[in-house]
């Protein structure tokens, strides 16, 4: 595969996780989609490494990785947080603050 | 010491102002023994400055430079001209008078105090500020103590819903004195947002090195960027000096202002824009000025007539003499538009003559609104009888105020409209004229339903005399009126010297300006 | 690699500091854990301290990390806005949230160290890593609330964290993707890599949502919706945090990517950011306005001042961006300074609403007086630093030839004066309501705080040489180096 | 004493009387003492008078002149004194008067309240040095001051009894009219001001032609001309002493002075004397006419005073100044005495109404005597002052052709006699009425001054010659036929009043003639005239309010506005949703990615 395909399926990636974040109700979904986009990049990333940009977006696919996996532990967290409040996590069901 | 004479006197009410915040609030007598105090020291420096100008030499005296932000070339520089001595004067006078006249006050006099004195060092400094920037800054001090003045000690008016933009009023509480304090607060702001570009303008065109208002009147700048830098300055000083269509916050805010507020006001601040529109976009813009000169000129006969006919309508006192501000503010701004010798020094002369007469006007409408416990002209009438004393100072006022001779205002008056004559400008001086006779009317007018008729109804039932200190305030005023009604040389010598020497460049530029000439 | 971590000293303290905080917690009682704030303010003074002393020039990890005045800078506000975050936090946490203070000072301390890495670096991964430490923590404490209180103030938390997180995890995969992109076109992930990258439409796209990822940590319009939301609901301690700290490194990592990596693009970025800048000032302050939620109104008034201070970073010389330094401290004491007083009069009620202010000023004086020049330096009133601060943006911004933009932003600076007259006009003018005529109740640590505030505020205002001399040598060194 | 010593100290004394009841209160209020010191001043003004002319004409032929510089150092804006001829000889004119009218005013306002009595002694104070002022000036600059003084003063006297709603109004009028042709003045002065630099009496310009129109604009409106004389009647609600002294004898005739004052200006203007003879003979005969039809006895004067103007300034018009100057001194002299006269009558009846008179003469026989001196002397019965002045001004206005003004002149000349004879019949013969029956004589403090003015009304006229040495002209008396026609139209005009008010009639109110068109020109045309531009400026000023405050205003507000509801618009884009939050930032990164990729 060349390069275009990897950015082209990466692109595809990343706007399937921006609808995700865009559409779905539900915060676990929202977390999911947010993991696309990120990994969207993680596939740039490594494949533009591969395709001769050095080892450096490798090491930068490890980090991205570990501050992903750091961010969903927050998210999930927030996630109870909200069903412990209301009962329910679909995030447009909360929308007390406004104006 | 005397070296410093200006930066003492500018910084004697503000140090007052600081001594009070150690006083506690409670403490009248002593609060107010600081704010006259600190009201008469400046008024004493005042004095200082104006025995000691040498007037055979002119020119910038009493010069110094204090060190501010040097690395954009702002210094303070202090130095007076003969226009500053003269409107040193005014204001020590008008503060003195003012902080007489809020003796009485009991409602938090502390911050009141306070913020009276901050706003006057303010004035102060305008005056003899040399350094652009510094000129700006204290103008913004003299003018945003207003807000907290106007909106805590004000008074309420109502303004009836009508007009073609009658569905804003559920929005905006219009007439209200937060209102008053916020719309005058806001427009003379928008006015200082335009004086800010102008003065970026004018400080990039000459380098980006210093705010020196001295080089700057030196430097030429080009003719293309003067022609749209005026107008903002114009427009943006001018906006403090009721420059129609941007007035409209002067009835609202003269009317809710309390009494030492109104004086201080109409009587020093108004005419800050109007000095501004002088000394900074006149004499550092001369082409710009020449240019813009016959429209200036139009719209400040405008304000004349236009500010005394709408105040011939009013039935609310204050507001009758808050259109009459507008009204004599035009002939300030009709004096500086001649570009004429003889018009400038009577703009000069008017804001001072202004100064003092709607100072003595506007505390005593406090005395009338105080007893009375009402600003209704119609529902007046009688007063003469119960309270001669202040009719006879409202009646002086008055005179002053339509310009006879041996008052103050006449010289002024005069002046200028010589001055609009001299400099050919005929249809400036005859509305400006009429103007002055409609001031007539409706002085009169005001002065014959208030004092004079059968009267007062049983409804006004503790009127009485003006009394003790309220009289200090008055006979200062009346005086001054007087005084320097009959010697009008006792200021205009040395408004004339200073006047001689910054008119000659801008008459130059108006002969470049008119011969289409001379990049 | 002989890791020189002198440049880093104060970080690597703070990390210690970090872990001091953890283990102290676990030895002390619930009811003493207030302590936890004292000693988390005393490590930010002694670090602040430590900064004049020590010399934190030179590079780390193979030039990944350069120190020096830029950095240093940083590092004083941000220590300097913790240890006013920690005394002004107090009280207020040791009250609601007892057994979890130690977490809340953790987490604040450990956001603060991702700050302080932030500006130092060079290279985009130690900038990821230490944006996304910085910015994982401020989820959790913006959700910081007490559960079982259904009514009390933090009865939206959850909410007004849930908001800053999705919009914050969007726009960090947009970082991320925008920034994958970048590499691949430049084949560098160090700053100095990024300056030498040949232009081509894919690396303007990366630049471009990169530009868009990072702006939602500073809140400019269209990305600061959650701005409001959060701020009205999170504990407001953590708001004055929140409204200048995240901000302030948002604008070093802006400033680090554009004006420096991609310095010799700037004729590509500026416009889209003077795009962003002009939307960010209109809507901030036109959205003020209408606000009655004091919370909210402090919300909007922050994006309009992210407005102002985008203007400079749009400019991208070294003295707009030395302004932008000056501007950033001055915001930060000033809003710190408002929130503590809002936090202060709002007490436990959920809706810190303008009516709430009224009679401020005969409750009391002088935190009246203190609010006043708060807001007085928000508006930009000469003598007192806001002023400054806008006049120096606008003198860059006409140099720039923006004159069209001075004349905008000193216009909406009016409109500003509005808003935040409405605050003034509660508490100086409207009587008090008849059940809150007894004088605000402020701890003395806040009152410290606010005390400091407004040195800072006044003093920068009235003397503002040596601060703006220091703001313009730093950013001097940042674009030099 | 050098005259311009002299000229200062009939200046300054009054001034200082005024000052020092103006500023002391207390002595203010005491009422008689401070009349005492209002009258001392005038007496030392007078002596100062009397003292210059008596120095002789020698020291008076060039003219004494003392200036200061006012607005500026130097002349061209100064002011001082200018003591010649003309200027002593009214000088003296008006401190006489005033002397008289202060004296009489002792008795008359005899039952005001002291601090009344004060204010007004203190006004007279001012009066006196604001018409000396005017008197002396040195220069148009000076007048103008003088001029504007003498309105104040009036508008205060006026207004003396300002608790009455009427006088109130008319003082207020007063003020409005001369003052709205006082902008004549000063756009006159600011003109020649402009043009040579100065404002010498006897500049030469181009633009005299412009400067003399507006001047004599003021004039008419100082000096009652028509249509500006809408105030004089009314001003009759001040005290009779003020009537005789201000409305009189003196202030209205500053305009005349005035112009024979400036002669050197208006002989450069021939189209404005032109107008001027014109304009005064038609006022000459519209006032007559008016005055026929009156019922109060001051409203007959006062109109008789138009009337009287009226000739002055045909006379000036006519370009010979003498005539205009010297009828301005015997007018002084017989109207004074007519008012004071009229004020005593007043006084005896408390009644302006001639109805309520009647049959007086028998009460009081000196007022009466000196009443009717004055009337005859009005008339221009020979040998009495009058006669001789009009006599001059008739022949003036002949020797130049004015034709017109002339038969104005004459048939006013008929019915000046005409209504004299009518007021002296109603007034003082005929049958008394209730009010009339317990008239007595006044004091001697309003005897004396009756006396003198009666005096100086049969004796002034014979002063011709002198006086025109004094001024620098020539005259002398000779008969001519033009003054001997008015002598008989004057002495036909008397008869017809005896005819038809005469004891036959038994002092009838007149209900034949030419009653309805005066009570229309006085109460139908320029009373609604007046009370219509009064009600049109309001209406104004009303209309041009209501703009500024919901138009120009409502612009203000609404600018405002729209901030506020653009912001509460905008914040419907504030959901709530965080879902449509992240909307936003991927619409922000469409638009920014679009504009990368397109660019």
């Amino acid at each position: 595969m060349t390069l275009d395909a990897y950015v082209l399926i990466a692109g595809f990636m990343f706007c399937i996780g921006l609808y995700g974040v865009l559409t779905r109700r539900n915060a676990i979904g929202i977390l999911v989609s947010v993991e696309l986009m990120v990994n969207a990049a993680n596939i740039n990333l490594a494949a533009f490494a591969h395709f001769g940009r050095g080892i450096d977006g490798q090491v930068l696919v490890l980090f991205t990785t570990a501050l992903t996996v750091a961010e969903v532990v927050v998210g999930l967290a927030l996630v109870l947080l909200l069903f412990r409040r209301r009962k329910d996590i679909l995030v447009d069901l909360a929308n007390g603050l406004k104006g | 010491m005397t070296d410093h004479i200006l930066a003492l006197t500018v910084a004697a009410p503000f140090v007052a102002a600081l001594l009070m915040l150690l006083v506690p609030g409670r403490n009248h007598p002593v609060l107010r023994v600081i704010g006259v105090t600190g009201s008469v020291l400046s008024l004493v420096g005042a004095i200082y400055v104006a025995l000691h100008y040498d007037q055979a030499k002119g020119g910038l005296q009493f010069a110094q430079n204090y060190p501010f932000v040097p690395s954009f070339g702002i210094d303070i520089r202090l130095a007076a001209d003969g226009w500053s001595v003269a409107l040193f004067l005014l204001t020590g006078i008008i503060m003195t008078a003012g902080s007489l006249a809020s003796a009485t006050l009991t409602n938090r006099p502390k911050e009141f105090y306070i913020l009276l004195l901050v706003l006057v060092s303010g004035v102060f400094g305008v005056f003899v500020c040399q350094d652009l920037f510094v000129f700006f800054l204290f103008y913004e001090i003299a003018v945003l103590p207003m807000y907290l003045l106007i909106g805590i000690w004000g008074s309420k008016g109502k303004v009836a819903p009508a007009g073609p933009f009658k569905s804003l009023w559920k929005d905006l509480d219009v007439g209200g004195k937060e209102y008053a304090a916020m719309k005058l607060t806001l427009m003379l702001l928008v006015g200082s947002a335009a004086i800010l570009v102008g003065m970026l303008a004018m400080y990039f065109a000459m380098g980006g090195k210093s705010f020196d208002m001295v080089a700057m009147a030196h430097f030429k700048f080009p003719r293309e960027m003067q022609v749209w830098v005026f107008p903002m300055l114009w427009l943006g000083f001018g906006s403090l000096a009721g420059v129609f269509p941007f007035h409209t916050w002067s009835p609202d805010g003269h009317a809710a202002a309390p009494t030492a507020v109104s004086m201080l006001h109409a009587g020093v601040l108004m005419k800050l824009g109007a000095f501004g529109v002088m000394r900074v976009g006149m004499i550092l813009l001369p082409e710009g000025a020449a240019t813009w000169a016959p429209i200036v000129g139009a719209v400040a006969a405008l304000n004349v007539i236009y500010g005394a006919v709408s105040a011939m309508a009013q039935k609310d006192l204050k507001y009758v003499i808050a259109y009459s501000s507008v009204s004599h503010m035009g002939v300030v701004m009709l004096g500086a538009a001649t570009l004429d010798p003889d018009g400038w020094n009577g703009a000069i002369y008017q804001m001072f003559a202004h100064g003092i007469m709607t100072g003595l006007f506007f505390a005593l409408v406090g005395l009338i609104y105080e007893r009375a416990h009402s600003r209704w002209v119609p529902g007046m009438g009688g007063f003469a009888k119960v309270m001669p004393g202040v009719a006879a100072f409202f009646t002086l006022a008055g005179l002053s105020s339509l310009g006879m001779p041996g008052s103050a205002g006449f010289v002024a008056e005069f002046l200028v409209f010589a001055g609009a004559w001299k400099s050919g400008h005929l249809m400036w001086a005859i509305p400006a004229m009429i103007g002055a006779w409609v001031t007539a009317v409706y002085v009169l007018r005001a002065t014959k339903m208030i004092f004079w008729g059968e009267g007062p109804s049983h409804e006004f039932h503790d009127l009485h005399d003006a009394k003790r200190v309220e009289w200090a305030a008055l006979w200062i005023l009346g005086t001054c009126i007087v005084a320097f009604g009959c010697a009008p040389r006792l200021v205009l010598d040395f408004i004339g010297k200073a006047t001689s020497e910054y008119l000659p460049a801008i008459v130059d530029a108006a002969h470049l300006v008119a011969m289409g000439g001379g990049k | 690699m002989s890791p020189d971590l002198q440049p880093l000293l104060l970080d690597a303290l703070l990390a210690g500091g970090v872990l001091l905080l953890l283990v102290v917690d676990l030895f002390l009682k619930d009811t003493s854990k207030a302590v936890l704030a004292d000693l988390t303010a005393l490590i930010f003074v002694g670090l602040f301290g430590l900064s004049f002393a020590v010399d934190t020039s030179g590079s780390a990890f193979d030039g990944a990390y350069v120190g020096g005045e830029w950095p240093l800078f940083f590092k004083r506000l941000f220590f300097a806005i913790g240890a006013l975050t920690a005394l002004g936090s107090r009280d207020f946490v040791a009250e609601r949230f007892m057994r979890r203070q130690g977490e809340f000072y953790m987490l604040l301390t450990s956001c603060v160290l991702g700050m302080t890495l932030l500006p130092g670096a060079q290279n985009l991964v130690l900038l990821l890593v230490a944006f996304e430490l910085m910015g994982l923590p401020l989820s959790m404490l913006a959700a910081w609330a007490k559960t079982e209180d259904t009514k009390g103030q933090d009865r939206d938390a959850a909410e007004g964290g849930m908001k800053l997180y999705v919009v914050g995890a969007a726009s960090t995969g947009v970082t991320f993707f925008g920034l994958s992109l970048v590499y691949g076109m430049s084949g560098h992930l160090d700053l100095a890599g990024l300056a030498a990258a040949p232009g081509s439409p894919l690396l303007t796209l990366g630049m471009f949502l990169t530009l868009a990822g990072m702006s939602f940590k500073i809140g400019a319009v269209p990305f600061h919706m959650w701005v409001p939301d959060t701020y009205q609901a999170s504990p407001t301690p953590f708001v004055a945090f929140l409204s200048v700290a995240p901000k302030a490194a948002g604008f070093a990592a802006l400033a680090a990517v554009f004006v420096k990596g991609f310095g010799s693009a700037a004729a590509v970025w500026a416009p889209a950011l003077l795009a962003i800048t002009t939307l960010t000032l209109v809507i901030g302050n036109l959205m003020a306005i209408p606000q009655s939620n004091v919370k909210r109104l402090l919300a909007f008034s922050g994006v309009a001042h992210i407005g102002y201070m985008l203007m400079a970073l749009a400019i991208g010389t070294g003295e707009a961006t030395g302004v932008l330094l000056f501007y950033l401290a001055g915001y930060a004491a000033t809003n710190i300074g408002a929130f503590l007083v809002v936090n202060a009069v709002g007490g436990r009620d959920a809706d810190v609403d303008i009516g709430l202010f009224n009679g401020f000023s005969r409750r009391s004086p002088g935190l009246a007086a203190c609010l006043l020049i708060f807001l007085l330096s928000l508006a930009g009133i000469p003598f007192v630093v806001g002023f400054w601060a806008k006049l120096y943006v606008f003198i860059e911004a006409w140099r720039a030839g923006l004159g069209w933009l001075v004349f905008l932003g000193a216009l909406l600076a009016v409109v500003g004066l509005w808003y935040y007259l409405q605050i003034a006009y509660a508490a100086y003018i409207r009587p008090p309501a008849a059940d809150r005529e007894q004088p605000v109740a402020v701890d003395p640590r806040t009152r410290l705080a606010i005390g400091v505030c407004l040195v800072a505020v006044i003093g920068m205002g009235a003397w503002p040489s040596p601060f703006i001399e220091n703001a313009l040598a730093a950013a001097k060194a940042f674009i030099a180096h | 004493m050098t005259p311009s010593t002299l000229a200062l100290l009939s200046l300054f004394v009054p001034l200082g009387a005024a000052v020092l009841l103006g500023l002391l209160g207390p002595l203010r209020r005491t009422g008689r003492p401070a009349a005492f010191v209002s009258v001392a001043g005038a007496l030392v003004a007078l002596a100062g008078a009397v003292a210059i002319l008596a120095g002789g004409d020698a020291a008076l032929k060039p003219g004494a002149h003392l200036v200061w510089g006012w607005l500026s150092a130097g002349p061209a804006t100064a002011v001082g004194i200018h003591v010649d001829g003309t200027s002593a000889w009214m000088l003296l004119v008006v401190t006489l008067v005033a002397t008289c009218v202060q004296i009489y005013s002792l008795g008359y306002l005899h039952d005001e309240p002291p601090a009344a009595l004060g204010r007004y002694f203190t006004y007279q104070s001012l009066f006196l040095f604001a018409m000396n002022t005017l008197v002396l000036a040195p220069n148009l600059l000076q007048a103008f001051l003088g001029w504007e003084l003498v309105g104040l003063v009036s508008y205060l006297l006026i207004g003396f009894y300002f608790r009455k709603p009427s006088a109130a109004k008319a003082a207020v009028k007063a003020f409005w009219v001369t003052k709205f042709a006082d902008l004549g003045f000063l756009i006159g002065l600011v003109t020649l001001y402009a043009k040579t630099g100065a404002f010498e009496w006897t500049a030469v310009t181009p633009v005299a032609g412009f400067v003399t129109l507006m001047l004599f604009f003021a004039v008419m409106g100082k000096s009652a001309q028509f249509p500006l004389h809408i105030w004089l009647p009314d001003a009759m609600e001040g005290p009779t002493p003020v009537s005789a002294l201000l409305h009189a004898a003196t202030m209205v005739a500053a305009g005349v002075f005035l112009i024979v004052r400036a002669e050197p200006l208006f002989a450069q203007a021939p189209m404005t004397r032109e107008i001027m003879a014109y304009v005064g003979g038609f006022t000459a005969l519209f006032a007559a006419c008016i005055a026929v039809v009156q019922t109060d006895i001051k409203k007959v004067l006062a109109y008789s005073t138009c009337s009287q103007l009226g000739y002055m300034v045909t006379a000036l018009g006519a370009g010979d100044t003498f005539a205009g100057y010297f009828h301005l001194s015997t007018h002084a002299f017989f109207k004074a005495l007519l008012f004071l006269g009229a004020g005593s009558l007043i006084h005896a009846v408390h009644s302006n109404e001639l109805k309520d008179m009647g049959g007086l003469f028998k009460k009081m026989p000196f007022s009466g005597a000196v009443f009717i001196i004055g009337a005859v002397a009005l008339a221009g019965v020979p040998p009495f002052a009058g006669f001789f002045s009009k006599d001059l001004i008739l022949e003036a206005v002949e020797h130049h052709h004015l034709y017109v003004p002339l038969a104005a002149l004459a048939i006013a000349a008929f019915l000046t006699a005409f209504y004299m004879t009518r007021t002296v019949m109603m007034a003082l013969f005929g049958a008394p009425s209730h009010a009339a029956e317990h008239a007595h004589e006044p004091g001697i403090d309003m005897k004396l001054p009756l006396g003198v003015l009666a005096l100086l009304a049969i004796v002034a006229g014979f002063g011709g010659s002198w006086l025109a040495g004094l001024t620098g002209h020539e005259y002398a008396f000779h008969f001519t036929l033009v003054g001997g026609a008015g002598t008989a139209i004057g002495l036909l005009g008397i008869a017809t009043g005896f005819w038809m008010f005469g004891p036959a009639q038994g002092g009838a109110p007149i209900k034949r003639g030419m009653a309805p068109v005066g009570v229309f020109i006085r109460y139908g045309l320029m009373d609604r005239l007046s009370t219509v531009a009064y009600g049109l400026m309001l209406a104004v000023g009303a209309i041009i309010a209501w703009i500024d405050r919901y138009v120009i205003d409502g612009v203000m507000n609404w600018s405002g506005w729209i901030l506020l509801v653009g912001g509460r618009r905008l914040r419907g884009l504030q959901t709530g949703n965080v879902q449509d939050y992240v909307y936003a930032v991927a619409l922000g990164i469409v638009v920014l990615g679009a504009w990368g990729i397109l660019r």
